[in-house]
């Protein structure tokens, strides 16, 4: 129902519209907390009743059980907010793209590298 | 009267943050992006700006989806990092320059650009790892530095043509500023690169070159995207380009390039050093 | 498609609030004012809008000056009120409308509009105080509602022409939503009156009579005062008329006056209460 | 030094525009807090403290013991936040109108009625 931003698509890319921004309010909030240490070890200590606390879908639980990042972005996840939540699992940029491209680390990293040097 | 001498353009990614602070410059993988920094860094003690203006975005430290601001400009004598939640260190604060940053606000509102003005706002990454890189050690405390904040996390968002014009009321607003300083423009961010989605990893090099040449000598072309545009030739977060457009209007004088260093990727991002010239005429 | 069908001025002071809250509507003090309201409620429960859009300022409730909006914009889907510290009752929950609200904000920010959007907002008696007069016994919770919020507090305020050009995006964002549904839009504040200083208690009669018949015929006329004007004119918090002058730049049709309950003093105020019915043409 | 908002005045009227919120932002933030009872309780039990920690200046504390609303003003008080401390105190908005026009409340609103029929 709600209206999108736009009606461009681009394969492989989720925009944060207000649609999205609707769906993912209570994760996106969720993953804002991580700015604080306490919401960090509160998080760590126990993941399920921190995801209650903010009232996630049980779709968006189960992407963050299984650090399903594609997952998240699909229920509402800002990348911006999300990778407050990577960093908690100590992942860096290449370790999401790696788990988001179906790629390891390394060969992300290399695709990296290509595409920095314009052999696309 | 106050004048805007010169501008940059340079990445602002956490992992640059990092990278400082465990001394990995000269190691293979960061050396050809340090290396481009010196010649900057050089102008910068030479030039030695009062000043300094800087575009960037928030990545979810200051704001939030609850009350996120299209525009944001400081007005504060002083800025704090914090915890960003990833473990990039926290910094020294910020000196600011609260009269020049009123004076902005007060003329730029006037002329229909409607910011949320900030008299206590946190800044992250975007603003502070330009700052260490221009100043390694931190040693940034003698500049006085102004916040403009510009969302690029949620849709909608400013496009270019609209980013542009901000930075030229700007401009105008600074040229009217009867105070006697130097100021210099800061755009940071971008440029190509996509963080989330299975097209993450995306990065045009070639996009990049040609942004960086229009940012030079024409401008009003870049202008002429619309943020979709970007997004299709340089990835989901290419909208940073945005800040790099906004500093490119706040130059209203003669504008020569005299530096740059292109390199990608740094982290997952097409970075573009550029040092501008601003030959303000006795005209204007 | 959607359609505003007219719009509707009122005061929006907390002093109201008490007075409904006590049952004073039928003192002498109060009559001359409650009175004019009956024909106001008679035509919305005729009209049934499905949705009101209301302009108001944020007095201090939700938005202080460490982070203050020029224009805010709600996108929720519920708002709450809350203590503002002296005494008024908080009332029950207001039903917002995301996704028309939603639809208005990607429209105006790409026309250039540089709003906060709000996804949490708290709501004070600038919003709450119409609602309840509207519907009394706070009988609201069946109209939608998306709060636009204009800066009045802090100076630099927008101007009256950017905040009529800002009721202009709107009324063309309603008019390029395709849903089919009927929406009313709210002015609130005003009108004459200053509360603070030497100057406080002052109320300018015959220029707020004047602001009243210039919103119905001549718009554009209060769009070439500046908010110092309305200051000379109108006081301290004649700002306030902004939002009378946004409401009125959503009518892009025939604009016909309905109704009209003009009384001062009401607490320290001028009070216009107007209903205007906007007649769209078959061609627009 | 800090820029005016604008170079015309107005008798008898204070702009709040940045000069004046720099100056009174301790105070301001004071006042808005009040939006909350415990800080209002807190407050009322000892309000000298409660100033310190806002850090408001010595001109600004001695305007608030003395309910000074025009000192408050010089001092950077914006209306709007004031009013959350004039309602603590149980002031209304006539009340305060007159203790800065020097009149009594009464006089004050024989004032308001006066300006509302236009007899200025
Ligand atoms: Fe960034
Ligand atoms: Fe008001």
């Amino acid at each position: 129902m709600a209206s999108n931003y736009t009606d461009r698509k681009f394969q492989g890319t989720y925009l944060f519209d207000g649609q999205m921004a609707k769906k993912g309010y209570g994760l996106n909030k969720m993953c804002y907390s991580f700015n604080d240490q306490v919401a960090r070890d509160e998080f760590n200590a126990d993941p399920e009743a921190y995801c209650e606390k903010f009232k996630l879908t049980e779709a968006q639980k189960e992407a963050i059980r299984n650090k399903d990042v594609i997952g998240l972005l699909r229920e509402g996840g800002s990348i911006y907010y999300l990778a407050k939540f990577t960093g908690l699992l100590k992942l860096n940029m290449q370790d999401i793209g790696g788990l988001q491209t179906g790629m390891s680390t390394d060969e992300f990293k290399a695709m990296l590298e290509k595409n920095g040097r314009g052999e696309v | 009267m106050a004048k805007i001498i010169g501008a940059v353009t340079t990445s602002h990614i956490p992992a640059i943050a990092n990278a400082m602070a465990n001394g990995l410059e000269e190691t293979p993988y960061w050396k050809p992006f340090f290396d481009g920094y010196p010649p900057v860094r050089d102008w910068l003690n030479e030039k030695k700006p009062d000043v300094i203006i800087l575009f960037y975005n928030d990545h979810g430290l200051e704001f939030f989806i609850d009350k996120k601001p299209t525009f944001a400009i400081g007005v504060a004598d002083e800025y704090y990092n914090s915890d960003e939640g990833w473990g990039i260190p926290t910094i020294p604060p910020v000196t600011g320059e609260s009269d020049l940053s009123w004076h902005i606000a007060n003329s730029i509102v006037d002329e229909g650009f409607d910011m949320t003005i900030c008299q206590e706002m946190k800044v992250d990454h975007g603003l502070t790892v330009p700052l260490n890189l221009m100043w390694p050690g931190h040693q940034y405390g003698h500049v006085k530095v102004i916040p403009v904040c510009i969302n690029c996390e949620q849709y909608p968002m400013a496009q270019p043509w609209r980013t542009f014009e901000l930075g030229r009321a700007i401009g105008r607003a600074v040229a009217s500023y009867e105070e006697d300083i130097n100021v210099v423009v800061f755009g940071t961010g971008g440029m190509s690169h996509q963080l989330d989605g299975e097209r993450a990893g995306f990065i045009n090099r070639a996009f990049d070159i040609d942004c960086l040449d229009k940012l030079v000598s024409d401008p009003e072309a870049l202008t002429k995207y619309s943020n979709m545009d970007l997004v299709e030739q340089g990835g989901a977060q290419a909208v940073e380009l945005n800040m790099l457009i906004a500093m490119r209007g706040t130059l209203l004088g003669k504008v020569t390039e005299r530096h740059r260093n292109y390199h990608a990727p740094i982290s997952n991002t097409g970075s573009g050093l550029m040092l501008l010239e601003n030959e303000i005429s006795t005209a204007e």
